[in-house]
């Protein structure tokens, strides 16, 4: 039932560049569709493991400045005449080893702010999306800073005997951006469905017994920080090659808040809550537009945020869930679990 | 003379100026039912968290199948089978009683191997194997405690009662060596308790060493081989219940609070 | 030495008003556990209010500080009352996004209402700075502080010799246990929410006449505000103050002495290794375990 | 309060009606600017400035026989809002040409999608040397990068006796730009250059930097913020008792609202600005600064505008002589026709100049550079 509704719903969205010919609309779908990405790291942290990272922006800024240095190459003094010269990779390069630095740096974050829990994670996380931006602002030589990456190439891909496939246009950056959020669904959906989901369930329902189970806290919050870092800084190269400039401002705090009212609007803990809250916050500022003077869109936006959060305290997919009768997201589907005959897979 | 399981030496544990516990000895061999008991504050609770890396001991040291578990993690002691449960929050609120028993048996999805995480996502043979195990031994260990019924119940809706067989299921799924039982029994009924000796007997006849907290007398009486007895700290009585029972002290240390219920209790299981 | 000497004397001047806007927020945080995103708004709310008694209505510079203060406390409790009171019980998250919503809302209301030029607000302080040796500040600034001091002074009494104070830090420990023993707890907080709001406005109030005043004046100013409080520890007023004063002295001598663009990189980077190294910041009192 | 949101609701849609009725008469001209965000104030005035362009045009016939229609969208400070704007306005308004985006950043991001739909744009603020260097064809600028006015600059170091100079600039690419193309100019002249301190773009407390300024052995510094940054500035230099002499570059800076807000702290500075609205007789085209000056003022906006809001009526000024020269409202047209124009705007000829890589060239005006000194609470005019 649950997966029908799932392939469904990519059936939906790969139809949606088939009929809907407005570029304005299917640019705010793919700019909308970048940031639902990094919602749905997010949530892995969020919701699957209870730590609010308010600097989820940094992962993303990061991926977007490796993506964008690695192809178009840096020359960097490091001390007196020594250089780090890089020449320029394919995009496609950069994209996968921003997922890899930015999962890297998941990893140094992860090991040093899990010790804090609560306000205190959240301003640690603060802290470094700010120094990291800051770092970007001001290590002019290889970030060029406030001068901005311009010329960003767009993704290319290469096709076995077909020759290359440049993704320029936004038909192609919709399916890109489909192709990148589908797999990082179907990851985090997997890994949550393991047993290593199982452990920052846990961990986040009950952190003492979890622990007295054996569950370890450090390795287990790590992993989920690794796989949220190595997703957002997928999304950021991802932006970083379809907008084609990134200036410090990609670490601004608002995209952090733009993501977390994504998740927590949607529903936390809920694999389609990133994208319901996604599709509807990324949305609204277009439908908004064209109704209402610019303080006024905010404003309502706003509003309607804290409506939402008034009326679904758990947010919109789990809240709507239990008035379906649908009991809690997960519960349904182990509705015969003494059978316990169920395979693995029903349950990715 | 039978093989030592859990000892602890000489463990000392203060907080502030307050002493926990001073100096405390006693030992749990394999296959034994051993009761720690003692008035509120009497400091089995501070106890359990030292045996369980909850809390680092001032002095003393914590032997478990040989080895010093000074430094470890509470992960690490639980991965060497010693397993607690909880007085309070014994349960994941928010999960299934399946789900529950499922987060205990995360040790067991592990996989040998490196690629043991890119194999539980990307779902090959191995891990897809492992996980139907896990789902059939989490069902197995929920009929065992007899909640099959709630299965699909979250844990924070069930009774009381029910909960501690659900802690009970959950640390058992983490395969020990031996178990720490938090008072299990409280918030029983008469009829649950008398199920819950027959589990506990059962799961050392399977070959687990249990240790428990317990305020509950008559249980405590029946089902224990040993007893230690906590006052302010320190150990004052030590041996099997017929003689705790008749131990002077320890009918001293339970006076003012109800100590004539206890002593009419004991005497009346006598 | 002339240069470090005014360093030290910009890090008085500034860490003063840090430590005012810490407090209010350190309050909040620690006795309601809210992330409270609308602190910044507070604070420029405060700098408006005193910009239309000064400007709109003609009033007195020292008459304004007042009503810029009660302002401050009627905004706080009535955002305390419709926004937060139905959500209490409701996880951290849901009522940290509903003040996100709030912030986002009220400054571009603000932005609104007065335009998104910068206004300044005069005072009746001579231009000419006290000059002391090398060192030399201007007599605003010193009014600051020492108005800074005062509320200070003023909050920490509050806090530590009333009834409601005695209330408040018994729901901060345990806030089922004080409704049990006849605390009412929504009333202590709203109060708390109302009073760390009327600070906040207060340190807008005594800053916007520095600075100048614009709608999003109070982004920075909030964040420095949670570095303080992380500093100090939740719910610890004094080390929110001593928070505001390491921050400023850190920024201080980060511009001064390391690299002006890493100025604001300071105080985060304090934070980062403070929380490192001493989880629970720097004079949280050590909690028991177990 | 929720009224007032409604009504101005029912206003905007009703509006968006008339305009879309409309469409076939007018000329639409999209205005890609900061309305909200950090920036809201400066792209007020902008579109504010442009505004009053377009109704001096329509009051004297309009062009080609019809209205000139601006469609103005907010880019939120962003520079994804900034693309997005351009998207809407060139495929769902139509529009053949735009005015944008501000800020460096903003305008960078709008440039890949003047390539993808091959629509000019004319920009009006920002200063990132890179917006006409990078071979983008589309884009025609009419404000200075800084490495114009360090030219301009260069013809009066001597008169000036400069020795030893510190920067305090604003941390984006304009305050950067500006501390790099000075300092390469003043390092030809001979002179020394001591500290570059960088103050952030919404710092108010610039105590440190001024303080590590104050105890160099240099004489004069150069400043580049934002007119409310220069003031706050001006006051806490004053505060500090910093006694050097200050030059301010960046032509967004006010010298009457410095005069009224820093005081006598504000005497013996000097300031390189691009307009002169102080003394209308002085600028290039005295008639058209003395319509905008007596226009801004009878709209009731803030006279410390002027600064920045004459940029938004220069730009759509250039743009309607384009669409004139071009004979039709249709993007090609329109951008081949920017290249021979000739406008008197408020601060000297637009005429754009070939700029960056052969063969993609971007369009570069060279407007006038004034330097004014403040003496005795007054403005006086330094000749260069």
């Amino acid at each position: 039932m649950k997966q029908i509704v799932t392939l469904l719903c990519l059936a939906f969205f790969a139809s949606v560049p088939m009929w809907l010919t407005d570029p304005y609309l299917l640019n705010a779908l793919i700019t909308t569709g970048i940031f639902i990405i990094g919602a749905m790291s997010l949530n892995l942290l969020l919701g699957f493991t209870g730590q609010l990272s308010l600097g989820h922006i940094a992962f993303f800024g990061i991926g977007a400045y490796v993506s964008a240095l690695t192809s178009l190459g840096f020359d960097v003094p490091i001390y007196g005449d020594f250089h780090i010269v890089h020449v320029p990779w394919p995009p496609i390069a950069g994209f996968l080893l921003a997922i890899v630095i930015s999962g890297f740096c998941g990893y140094l974050v992860g090991r040093l702010s899990f010790s804090v829990r609560g306000a205190y994670f959240v301003i640690v996380t603060i802290s470094f999306a700010e120094v990291v931006r800051l770092v970007a602002l001001n290590w002019v030589e290889l970030t060029q800073g406030p001068l901005a990456l311009t010329n960003i190439p767009s993704i290319t891909i290469g096709l076995p005997g077909l020759g290359y496939l440049v993704l320029k246009t936004k038909f192609h950056n919709y399916y890109l951006v489909l192709a990148v959020a589908a797999i990082s669904y179907f990851l985090i959906s997997r890994l949550v469905h393991s047993h290593y989901g199982r452990a920052m369930r846990g961990l986040m329902e009950n952190e003492t017994l979890a622990v007295a189970v054996g569950i370890d806290v450090t390795k287990t919050l790590t992993l989920a920080a690794v796989i949220s870092a190595g997703i957002a800084g997928a999304a950021g190269s991802l932006y970083a090659h379809y907008i084609r400039i990134i200036d410090p401002d990609v670490f601004a705090f608002i995209s952090t808040v733009t993501m977390v009212i994504m998740v927590v609007s949607g529903g936390k803990g809920s694999l389609a809550g990133p994208v319901v809250g996604g599709v509807i916050f990324g949305l609204l500022p277009v439908f908004l537009r064209p109704i209402m003077p610019p303080e006024a869109q905010w404003i309502t936006y706003g509003v309607v945020l804290i409506v939402i959060l008034f009326v679904m305290p758990r947010g919109i997919v789990p809240s709507l869930a239990a008035k379906l009768g649908l009991a809690r997201a997960g519960g349904t589907r182990r509705a015969s679990v003494a059978v316990s005959e169920r395979t693995a897979e029903e349950h990715a | 003379m039978a093989e030592t399981v859990l000892s602890i030496e000489h463990v000392a544990v203060h907080f502030g100026g307050l002493v926990a516990i001073s100096d405390m000895n006693f030992h749990v061999n394999k296959g034994e039912i051993v009761s720690l008991i003692g008035p509120n504050g009497a400091g089995k609770t501070t106890a359990f968290n030292v045996m369980t890396g909850f809390l680092t001991p001032a002095k003393g040291a914590v032997n478990y199948c040989g080895a010093d578990l000074k430094g470890k993690k509470p992960h690490e002691i639980a991965d060497l089978g010693l397993i607690r449960t909880f007085q309070r929050t014994s349960v994941f609120p928010n999960d299934t009683v399946y789900d529950n028993v499922l987060i205990g048996l995360h040790r067991q999805g592990e996989l040998k191997g490196k690629l043991g995480l890119a194999e539980a996502i990307l779902g090959l043979p191995r891990a897809r194997a492992s996980e139907k195990a896990q789902r059939a031994r989490a069902a197995e260990l929920v009929r065992w405690i007899g909640l099959e019924a709630r299965a699909n119940d979250l844990a924070g809706s069930l009774s009381y009662g029910e909960q501690r067989l659900v802690g009970v299921a959950l640390a058992l799924a983490a395969q020990p060596k031996m178990l720490l039982l938090d008072e299990p029994v409280s918030g029983m009924n008469a009829s649950e308790t008398h199920t819950f000796v027959q589990l506990i007997r059962n799961i050392r006849d399977r070959g687990v060493t249990i240790l428990l907290v317990e305020h509950d007398m008559p249980m405590v009486m029946s089902v224990s081989d040993r007893i230690v007895v906590l006052n302010y700290g320190r150990i004052i009585a030590e041996g099997p219940p017929d003689e705790i029972r008749k131990n002077p002290a320890v009918i001293e240390a339970y006076l003012g609070q109800g100590a004539k219920d206890v002593v009419k209790e004991v005497a009346v299981h006598a | 030495m002339d240069q470090l000497l005014q360093h030290l004397v910009n890090m008085l001047v500034l860490g003063g008003t840090y430590a005012l806007l810490g407090i209010g927020l350190t309050l909040i945080f620690g006795i309601m556990n809210v992330v409270n995103f609308t602190h910044g708004i507070l604070y420029t709310f405060g700098a408006y209010m005193m910009f239309i008694v000064v400007h709109q209505l003609g009033l007195n510079f020292f008459l304004a500080l007042p009503v810029a203060i009660v302002a401050g406390w009627l905004l706080g409790a009535l955002i305390e009352i419709t926004l937060l009171r139905p959500l209490r019980g409701a996880d951290i998250d849901t009522t940290m996004l509903v003040m996100i919503g709030a912030w986002i809302a009220m400054q571009s209301g603000a932005l609104w209402i007065w335009g998104g030029v910068a206004k300044s607000i005069d005072n009746p302080f001579p231009d000419a700075p006290l000059v002391i040796g090398p060192v030399s500040v201007s007599w605003l600034r010193l009014f600051v502080l020492f108005a800074a001091a005062l509320l200070i002074v003023l909050a920490y009494s509050l806090i530590n010799l009333t009834k409601l104070g005695k209330a408040m830090r018994a729901t901060f420990q345990d806030s089922d246990t004080a409704a049990l023993m006849g605390v009412n707890v929504s009333l202590i907080y709203t109060s708390t929410f109302a009073i760390g709001s009327s600070l906040a406005a207060a340190a807008g109030a005594l800053l916007g006449p520095v600075y100048v005043v614009f709608p999003q004046m109070g982004d920075l100013a909030a964040v420095k505000a949670f570095a303080i409080v992380i500093l100090g520890g939740l719910g610890n007023i004094t080390g929110a103050v001593i928070g505001g004063f390491i921050l400023a002295l850190a920024e201080e001598l980060g511009a001064g002495y390391v690299s002006s663009g890493y100025r604001d990189a300071m105080g985060f980077l304090i934070i980062i290794m403070v929380l490192i190294f001493k989880p629970t910041g720097l004079f949280a009192r050590a909690e028991r375990v177990g | 309060m929720i009224r007032t949101i409604k009504a101005a609701s029912a206003t905007a849609l009703a509006i968006a009606f008339l305009s879309s009725a409309a469409t076939a008469q007018t000329i639409k001209i999209g205005v890609n600017e900061p309305l909200t965000g950090a920036f809201a104030a400066s792209g007020t005035y902008v579109v504010n400035g442009a505004k009053i362009a377009a109704d001096e045009i329509n009051a004297k016939g309009g062009l080609l026989g019809k209205k000139i229609e601006l469609v103005i969208e907010d880019n939120k400070s962003n520079p994804t809002e900034a693309a997005a704007v351009a998207e809407k306005l060139i495929t769902r308004d139509k529009v053949p040409v735009m005015l944008g985006a501000w800020g460096s950043s903003l305008t960078l991001a709008v440039m890949p999608k003047l390539v993808e739909y091959e629509t000019a744009m004319v920009v009006e603020t920002s200063s990132a040397g890179k917006i006409t260097t990078s071979g983008n064809p589309y884009v025609f600028r009419i404000s200075p990068p800084s490495f114009v006015e360090a030219a301009a600059f260069k013809n009066i170091v001597d008169k000036l006796a400069l020795k030893k100079v510190d920067f305090l600039v604003i941390n984006n690419d304009w305050g950067r730009g500006t501390a790099e193309d000075f300092s390469k100019m003043m390092k030809e002249k001979g002179i020394t250059i001591g500290l570059v301190e960088t103050m952030d773009q919404s710092a108010q407390d610039m105590s440190a930097q001024l303080a590590k300024i104050k105890a160099t052995d240099s004489e004069t510094v150069i400043i580049t913020a934002a007119v409310d940054q220069l003031t706050l500035i001006f006051k806490q230099a004053a505060a500090l008792g910093l006694k050097k002499r200050i030059i301010t570059t960046g032509g967004s800076q006010n010298p009457d609202q410095i005069i009224a807000q820093a005081g006598a702290a504000a005497n013996d500075t000097m300031h390189l600005t691009t307009f002169l609205p102080w003394m209308p007789e002085k600028t290039p085209n005295p008639e058209a600064t003395t319509y905008f000056i007596n226009e801004w003022k009878k709209r009731g906006f803030d006279f410390a505008g002027c600064t920045e809001s004459f940029r938004g009526y220069d730009g759509i000024r250039t743009i309607a002589a384009a669409i004139e020269k071009a004979g039709k409202a249709e993007p090609a047209a329109i951008k081949d026709a920017l290249w021979k124009i000739d406008v008197k705007g408020l601060n000297g000829d637009i005429i754009f100049k070939k700029s960056g890589p052969t063969g993609q060239e971007s369009g570069q005006s060279f407007p006038n550079v004034y330097l004014v000194e403040i003496s005795g609470g007054k403005i006086v005019m330094k000749d260069l």
